[in-house]
């Protein structure tokens, strides 16, 4: 009965990431553009520029390989997987025995390198320029990454979201110290790691901003239709994860029949909604930073990262 | 054997001892060729005496071997040498008059210090002899270091060697002696010819030492 | 049964060591071919042989043979620990010999040295005591040495080689020197060893001399200068098997006497070496690996940094057991045992594919490369495979070696007090720097050479290899994937040597189907995470199939507008492309400048004049920089000093002998006075 | 009354030489000679035992068939070498004449070193080689090979003059136990009676013995003569300089060391042997590095290695002396095999310095490869014996005296790596430009013959041998 239940959520959950990303990036663009007094697109405008870009044949660059067309769907694929491992509304998902961060981490930084290298196959300047940041970004995000998940698994004991989520959900563990230090890392990661302002500009392909957006300059149709699910449901995650680890209030426990689901649907509605909303009041008021201060904004979420784990061992509150 | 015996052995050691200080002290070729004509015919007496004190004849053709060749043969060949080649007469030496003497005696002391700990015994001379031999094998090195022309370095060595067979007459009953002094006396031959067949004037550096050095010294 | 398989892998060896006699005696066109399918077919026998041992459980056996010391006898012994890396050596041998197989004639005159080299590799690792180790280890470092100098024309092979027979030297002294303070009453053999296990400063001299020896070859920091040079200069089948294999030998070295020979009784702090100088090896790897321009260095680089990863699991291996802690013990020497198989598959591979690579394209430079992926597609499929093993990325065996290694390390604080635990967390830290720093390695490896257009008309022409080489490659392409699927499995064979090693028992962290950290928890389940890519990708392929339209159109690449090329450059302006020197760029103003001196030297000419811009980029290794230049100096500084003693006049050498005499007797005068 | 015979052959040999006009006789008689003292001295083991003049004891003979050994194949060796050097002018036919003359005689005198039981015997025997070696050296007539025989003269002499003092006090301290005469001159009867000795006139003995033969056997600081001899005579003789001339000097300190070791009240021997085994070999590894000519390089490699094995004698106790015999007689066979290859190598290229000879695999494949093996032998690498003997000293050291292990062991790294440094220069890259005849593949049997015993010693010693090491390593207690 619980198996058919977990698989019963993650299908729900799939479907839900599936649907809520690119609401999720049009509601964002409209709290932005009415924070900055313009009216804004509509909210759903992310999923018809999604069906359009589908509709519309791809140009490739002679010389691209197959690995160029392969790759919007292969990073797309990773993200999707990785989304099936964060948790939304309930716990105990079938995916829950994998769920962890580690892997998470892994299948993330696994459409990245699909994106970069597809960012280098066509030989042009952009993509180039566009892969070698990202992948710069990407060295140092993933200590703090580590970082954080090092003191997730000190608290909780093991490096499963799962396990981690049902054991803070409890609220055994207090307000710590060190959770607040790892939140503030976690959230520039997300900005990182999702290309925010102020590391990036999802807004804009000019030569600018020349991570992300340079990387994945060359894609079109349903190759860039993809790309942009992708980085969408990849920002979902990030706030999904955030959500799981340091809000987990109101989720579903495992086993919890689907009356539970329903009021975690309601409270993981109303995180994402918080999140994205300090989202885009965040990008409003700040501006972009230069490509070589990154390193340092980076290095400012290792730290904190280093010492949530530091506090913790002072403080000998870890399993 | 009698007090005399040693006695008088002591005596010619000693003054063997004391014309090595002579031959530190020489400031000229001529004066250093003489010096080691006298050093040679002191141990020449000095192996007689032993011979005759020991009784053991054989010492006695050791005595005439060190007074034909090292007393008169070589110096009078050493004389015609710096004749002929018109050689500069003064001794270059690499050590003032006083630093040398002052090492020799240092050297001296040195020897007495080693040999001190051997407890006097039934033999004769082993502690006085053997420290006089010693102080000349010594000297006669410092000599070898301290002069730069070669025919004095030479004269270094034949001192030096003059010490070895000073220790190698007085010790009673060393067998061989008279071979080991005919092998020494070849080994001086082989150095004085040396210094005639390459014409060696200044030092033995002066060959082509430099130049040997200095081959490996860099890529070619 | 049980018996016959130490008797068997001492037959092998023989044979191989026959087989260098022949195959150097033999005629000139046949010898490269003989040695190679002879070493192949010794070397399948031997992947037989010790996985068949593992199997049945790995019972320890010894055996003494007539040869060795004279007097004395050689004591060879197969327990787990031994059988384990003897699997992963005899599959980095097949596949290298394979690869051999592919011979353009160039191998020819160094070929006897190859099964040699194999051979060496195994006698250290059946070595049962201390003379046969280094014995083993000593034909090893030679017969490296020859093969490395098989292009011996070339004045970098030749540099590269002095180097690394240099170090290799360095650490075979500093292993007789550890094997001297671990023998006990003039006797070397293991077993008496390991009943009386050295203490004190002994115990701590050794453990430094074992660092350095076996460090200094497994390309530790911070001896490890050699590595990359030397991986590059030698032929492709040879780099292969140096960074696939002999590594791991001199990383068995290490775990033969820190973990086996001196007892468990040590302390806790014998793990911190281990981790400190395996964490900035893993970051000074990873980082050198994005700055390197030619393929098999930054391949080499990348060694350096997995060989840091590796030796991190094994100090807290060392650490946890010391402390009773044999379950995380387990742990972390688990998932560095598992690492280095799976980084002995794929960099194996690498390696492989790069002398391909380079055979087929006539060089080694990345600005020289590029467009490979339409020349040589096989080749390419079977790099990407390798790559993502290198990058850490599941579900490959990278990353479940990495995994564990995490896992290892993030449990470790509890073993130590406050120092050792934020050690822990800045050696996590540094791991996944690391982790993601031979990411973007490898992107921008694949990404110069690979992908994009040829940079030189020889890149244009090449094609994929041989059959030998392209078999070798998927072999070694389909164990990776096995490896990555089933790293359960793996453990699960690599239990004897665990066991052997930590004193756990058999299957703790590991089932089928997953690897965990605690034995009853949810860990990695590599197979549910392929499924569920696998799932995600299907649905990604039938959604495209069903919601978009089909077909697509070719045209020159957009660039932002970028003009198209001249008709003369067919493949565009190779030089408008993203090059190994531009990719490294953010990383190399982030972190080369202060970690590996890298200094920019942008020359651009003024307006109007005709001279093409440059930037030339120079980079120090800070042990090279540190530590191997001043040594250097400090050399010849001393020859010098001793060269001044034979260009003294033969008055002063008179002198020195004359002033040893009057020090010589000086000394007795006063030992008699006083 | 072999073992009168086996350095009579040779000074025989020598005698006859000098009256024979036509050169391919006088090879052949050297040849004749030189395998008869090593078929002579084969036979000695079961020849043991003192006699008034002679010693027949296993230090003794496993010396003395080494050196004949040595001698021998230097022997086959240097007839082609010598006709060589003949058709490209170097020497004239009375030159050869005189080599053969006093190749032989400094071979029998040497024997004759180590076969006697007498003091002055030895001692005089000594200087006799070593004249004729001087002579030999500064036969090329060249200014630079005149000048290196008078250093080694002038060096050799004073050293032998400062072992003659010693043998003198030696004498003097052996006399109170075994009276006046000749069994106070005898090897065998001063073993037996030195734990009776006076103690302060043995120190004295020790002291000038050991800088006298010390510098015969070129340790540091007494080495100066040997390299500069090494690269100027002719090659052969550096062949049997660099292994047997050592070897004697060395086995004659061995002698006084067990005197000394044996008398409970004198100093201990081994620390001075050790200060100055570890002098040579640290200041021969570092002066390796800054090397220019070929000879000059090996022969400070066996300051090294003579240095290594005055260290582990020094260190004393059968293991380490097992190790330092083994590493003699190692170091022996293939430093000789080197300096063969090394001569044909000078002949092809016409120079014998580095910058002359490169390349040489490509330009000789055998000679380049044997080269090579010698080098990597040299540097003690397996499959080759100093392998074995390095590892076994390097135990002992460890055993004893833990801390020394350090600069020994930075003395063989650094030796090590200047071997291999050399190596690649030598016999790898392009090579450089023939300018003399190219070696039949015949030549290089004696320098084969030698890298194979070196493998077979070190890794393969059969039961026998091992028996006879064991046995001469206990004879040096």
């Amino acid at each position: 009965m619980n198996a058919a239940f977990g698989f019963l959520a993650l299908v729900l959950h799939l479907g839900l990431m599936l649907a809520a990303a690119p609401i999720l990036i049009g509601a964002i663009r409209k709290l932005k553009a009415r924070l900055l007094a313009r009216t804004g697109p509509p909210i759903i405008q992310p999923w018809r520029d999604l069906a359009k870009l589908a509709q519309k044949q791809p140009v490739l660059a002679e010389n691209a390989s197959w690995l160029f067309s392969a790759a919007p769907a292969a990073a797309f694929a990773a993200t999707l997987a990785a989304a099936a491992l964060v948790p939304s509304f309930a716990l105990g998902m079938t995916t829950a025995p994998a769920s962890d961060l580690l892997v998470i981490g892994g299948l993330l930084a696994l459409a990245r390198v699909i994106l970069a290298l597809a960012g280098m196959d066509v030989g042009t300047a952009f993509g180039g320029i566009g892969s070698s940041r990202e992948m710069m970004y990407a060295s140092f995000a993933e200590p703090a990454l580590v970082l954080v998940i090092f003191t997730l698994a000190l608290l909780a004991g093991g490096t499963n979201l799962d396990a981690i989520a049902g054991l803070l959900v409890g609220g055994s563990q207090g307000l710590r110290v060190s959770l607040a230090l790892a939140l503030l890392a976690i959230l520039a990661l997300a900005l990182v790691e999702n290309g925010r302002i102020p590391i990036d500009n999802p807004a804009t392909h000019l030569e600018l901003t020349m991570v992300h957006e340079a990387m994945v300059l060359e894609y079109s149709g349903r190759h860039l239709a993809l790309i942009e699910a992708a980085a969408a449901l990849k920002l979902l995650v990030w706030l999904g994860l955030i959500a799981a680890i340091f809000a987990p209030f109101g989720i579903a426990p495992a086993g919890a029949p689907p009356v539970a689901w329903l009021i975690g649907l309601g409270a993981w509605v109303g995180k994402i909604a918080v999140l994205g909303v300090a989202l885009s009041a965040f990008e409003t008021s700040i501006a972009k930073m230069r490509v070589f201060r990154v390193p340092e904004f980076l290095g400012i979420a290792i730290l904190f990262a280093m010492l949530a784990v530091v506090f913790l061992f002072v403080s000998q509150g870890f399993a | 054997m009698g007090h005399l015996a040693y006695d008088a052995a002591h005596l010619f050691g000693g003054a063997v001892l004391a014309l090595s200080f002579v031959l530190l002290y020489q400031r000229r070729l001529t004066a250093v060729i003489n010096a080691y004509a006298l050093q040679a015919l002191v141990l020449a007496i000095a192996a007689a005496w032993q011979g005759w004190a020991q009784g053991a004849p054989h010492l006695f053709l050791t005595a005439a071997i060190t007074l034909g060749v090292k007393a008169i043969a070589i110096p009078l060949g050493m004389h015609s040498f710096v004749r002929r080649l018109g050689m500069n007469r003064a001794v270059e030496s690499a050590l003032g008059v006083f630093p040398s003497m002052a090492l020799g005696v240092g050297l001296v002391a040195l020897s007495i210090m080693v040999v001190l700990p051997v407890t006097a015994q039934s033999h004769m001379l082993t502690r006085e002899d053997l420290a006089l031999a010693l102080s000349v094998v010594l000297m006669g090195m410092l000599m070898m270091i301290s002069r730069r022309t070669a025919l004095t370095q030479v004269i270094g060595f034949m001192s030096m060697e003059n010490g070895l067979i000073l220790a190698a007459v007085s010790v009673e009953g060393m067998p061989l002696v008279v071979e080991l002094s005919v092998a020494v006396l070849v080994l001086l031959a082989f150095a004085v010819f040396g210094v005639f067949f390459f014409r060696i004037r200044d030092q033995f550096d002066s060959l082509h030492l430099d130049h040997l050095d200095r081959v490996d010294g860099g890529p070619r | 049964m049980t018996a016959l398989f130490l008797p068997a892998m001492a037959a092998l060896v023989s044979a191989l060591l026959a087989l260098a006699v022949a195959s150097a005696v033999a005629a000139d066109a046949n010898r490269a071919h003989l040695a190679a399918m002879g070493s192949l077919g010794i070397c399948g026998l031997g992947v037989i042989l010790s996985t068949g041992f593992l199997l049945t459980g790995g019972q320890a056996d010894g055996l003494t043979i007539g040869v060795g010391l004279p007097g004395m006898p050689l004591h060879l012994v197969l327990d787990g620990l031994s059988g384990a890396f003897l699997v992963l050596l005899m599959l980095a041998g097949v596949a290298a010999s394979a690869a051999a197989l592919d011979d353009h004639g160039a191998y020819r005159a160094t070929a006897p040295f190859f099964p040699a080299f194999i051979a060496g590799m195994a006698l250290t690792l059946l070595a049962g005591d201390g003379f046969a180790l280094l014995l083993g280890f000593e034909v090893m470092s030679i017969a490296s040495f020859a093969l490395v100098l098989t292009d011996h024309r070339t004045p970098e092979v030749r540099s590269a080689a002095l180097l690394y027979i240099g170090v290799a030297t360095v650490g075979a002294v500093c292993l007789v020197a550890a094997l001297g303070l671990l023998s006990f009453g003039g006797d070397f053999s293991f077993a008496v060893i390991r009943a009386h296990p050295p203490e004190g400063w002994r115990a701590t001299a050794i453990m430094v001399l074992t660092l350095i020896g076996a460090g200094s070859k497994a390309g530790l920091v911070p001896l490890h200068v050699w590595l990359p040079p030397a991986h590059a200069a030698a032929p492709g089948h040879v780099s292969a098997l140096m960074s696939g294999a002999m590594t791991k030998i001199a990383l068995y070295v290490l775990i033969r006497l820190m973990f086996d020979l001196c007892g468990p009784g040590q302390p806790i702090w014998w793990g911190a070496p281990l981790v400190i100088l395996g964490a900035v090896g893993a970051v000074l790897g990873g980082l050198r690996a994005n700055m390197e321009a030619d393929i098999k260095t930054v391949l080499a680089s990348s060694t350096v940094e997995h060989i840091g990863l590796i030796a991190v699991g094994l100090g807290v291996a060392l650490a946890a057991r010391s402390a009773d802690l044999t379950g995380l013990a387990a742990l972390a020497f688990g998932g560095a045992l598992l690492h280095a198989m799976a980084h002995a598959l794929f960099k194996s591979l690498l390696f492989l594919a790069a002398g391909a690579t380079q055979h087929a394209a006539g060089t080694r430079r990345l600005d020289r490369l590029g467009g490979l992926i339409a020349r040589m597609p096989k080749t390419t499929v079977m790099v990407l495979i390798g790559a993502a093993g290198l990058s850490a990325l599941p579900p490959t065996g990278g990353f479940a070696g990495e995994w564990s290694l995490m896992q290892a390390v993030i449990a470790a604080p509890r073993i130590g007090g406050l120092g050792w635990q934020i050690l822990m967390c800045v050696a996590a830290a540094m791991m996944a720097l690391a982790a993601a720093l031979a990411a973007s390695a490898a992107v921008r490896l694949i990404g110069v050479a690979w992908l994009g257009r040829p940079r030189s008309p020889r890149a244009a022409g090449a094609t994929d290899p041989g059959r030998p080489m392209l078999a070798a490659l998927a072999g070694l392409a389909g164990l990776s994937i096995a490896v990555g699927l089933f790293p359960g499995a793996v453990l699960g064979l690599l239990a004897p040597a665990i066991g052997f090693a930590t004193g756990a028992g058999p299957g703790a962290h590991a089932g089928a189907f997953m690897i965990a950290a605690q034995t009853d928890q949810p860990g990695y389940a590599a197979p549910a995470i392929a499924v569920v890519l696998g799932l995600a990708g299907a649905a990604v392929f039938f959604a495209i199939r069903r919601w978009t339209v089909a077909g697509e159109r070719r045209a020159p690449a957009w660039d932002c507008g970028f003009g198209a090329p001249p008709a003369w450059l067919p493949f565009g302006d190779p030089a408008t492309q993203y090059g190994g020197a531009s990719f490294a760029q953010p990383l190399r103003r982030a972190l080369g400048t202060s970690l590996m001196a890298a200094r920019e030297k942008v020359d651009m000419p003024d307006p109007g004049d005709l001279r093409p811009a440059s930037l030339t980029v120079t980079l120090a290794d800070p042990s090279a920089a540190y530590l191997f230049a001043p040594s250097g100096r400090l050399r010849d500084r001393l020859a010098e000093y001793a060269d001044r003693m034979q260009l003294l006049t033969i008055r002063s050498t008179l002198a020195v002998m004359f002033i040893a005499l009057l020090v010589f007797l000086i000394a007795i005068a006063g030992l008699q006075h006083l | 009354m072999i073992a009168g015979l086996v350095a009579l052959v040779p000074l025989l040999a020598a005698v006859v030489l000098g009256f024979v006009r036509d050169r391919a006789i006088g090879a052949w008689i050297v040849i004749a000679a030189s395998t008869a003292a090593f078929g002579l001295a084969c036979a000695l083991p079961w020849q043991m035992g003192a006699g008034t003049l002679l010693l027949v004891d296993p230090l003794s003979v496993h010396m003395a068939i080494l050196t004949s050994f040595v001698g021998m194949t230097t022997a086959w060796f240097s007839r082609r070498y010598i006709e060589i050097e003949m058709i490209t002018g170097r020497l004239d036919g009375l030159r050869a004449r005189q080599y053969h003359v006093l190749f032989q005689a400094f071979l029998g005198f040497m024997l004759l070193a180590l076969l006697s039981n007498n003091l002055g015997l030895t001692w005089g025997a000594m200087e006799a080689a070593t004249i004729a070696a001087v002579l030999v050296v500064g036969l090329p007539r060249t200014d630079l090979a005149i000048s290196a025989a008078w250093k080694m003269f002038v060096l050799c002499g004073v050293g032998i003059a400062l072992a003659l003092f010693g043998t003198i006090v030696l004498y003097l301290a052996a006399q109170p136990s075994l009276g006046p005469g000749l069994p106070a001159m005898s090897w065998s009867a001063l073993a037996v009676a030195a734990p009776g000795f006076k103690a302060p006139l043995l120190n004295l003995a020790f002291v000038f013995l050991l800088i006298g033969y010390g510098t015969k056997a070129a340790l540091a600081p007494l080495h100066a003569w040997m390299p500069d001899a090494h690269a100027e005579g002719p090659t052969p003789v550096s062949a049997v300089l660099s292994g047997s001339i050592l070897n004697v000097a060395l086995a004659v300190l061995l002698r006084v060391r067990g005197l000394m070791a044996s008398n409970p009240d004198a100093i201990s021997p081994g620390i001075p042997l050790m200060a100055l085994g570890l002098l040579s070999l640290l200041l021969a590894a570092f002066a390796l590095w800054r090397r220019y000519d070929v000879k000059r390089f090996f022969a400070f490699s066996s300051v090294e290695q003579s240095g290594l094995a005055a260290f582990a004698f020094g260190i004393g106790g059968p293991a380490a002396m097992f190790a330092g015999m083994l590493h003699v007689t190692l170091h022996t066979l293939i430093k000789a095999a080197i300096f063969q290859c090394v001569g044909r190598a000078s002949q092809l290229k016409g120079g014998q310095k580095f910058a002359d000879i490169g390349g040489l695999i490509a330009s000789h494949r055998a000679l380049g490869l044997t080269l090579a093996a010698g080098i990597v032998a040299v540097a003690g690498m397996p499959p080759f014996g100093l392998f074995s003997s390095e590892f076994l000293i390097m135990l002992a050291t460890i055993r004893s005296w833990p801390w020394l292990a350090l600069p020994v062991g930075l003395g063989l790294v650094v030796g090590g790596w200047a071997m291999f440094n050399r190596l690649i220069s030598l016999c790898l890259g392009a090579a450089t430009p023939n300018r003399g005849p190219a070696p039949a593949l015949i030549d290089l049997v004696p320098a084969w013959l030698h890298l194979a015993l070196a493998v077979v010693l070190g890794m393969a010693m059969p039961a026998g041998l091992v028996a006879w090491f064991s046995l001469v390593a206990e004879g040096l207690r």
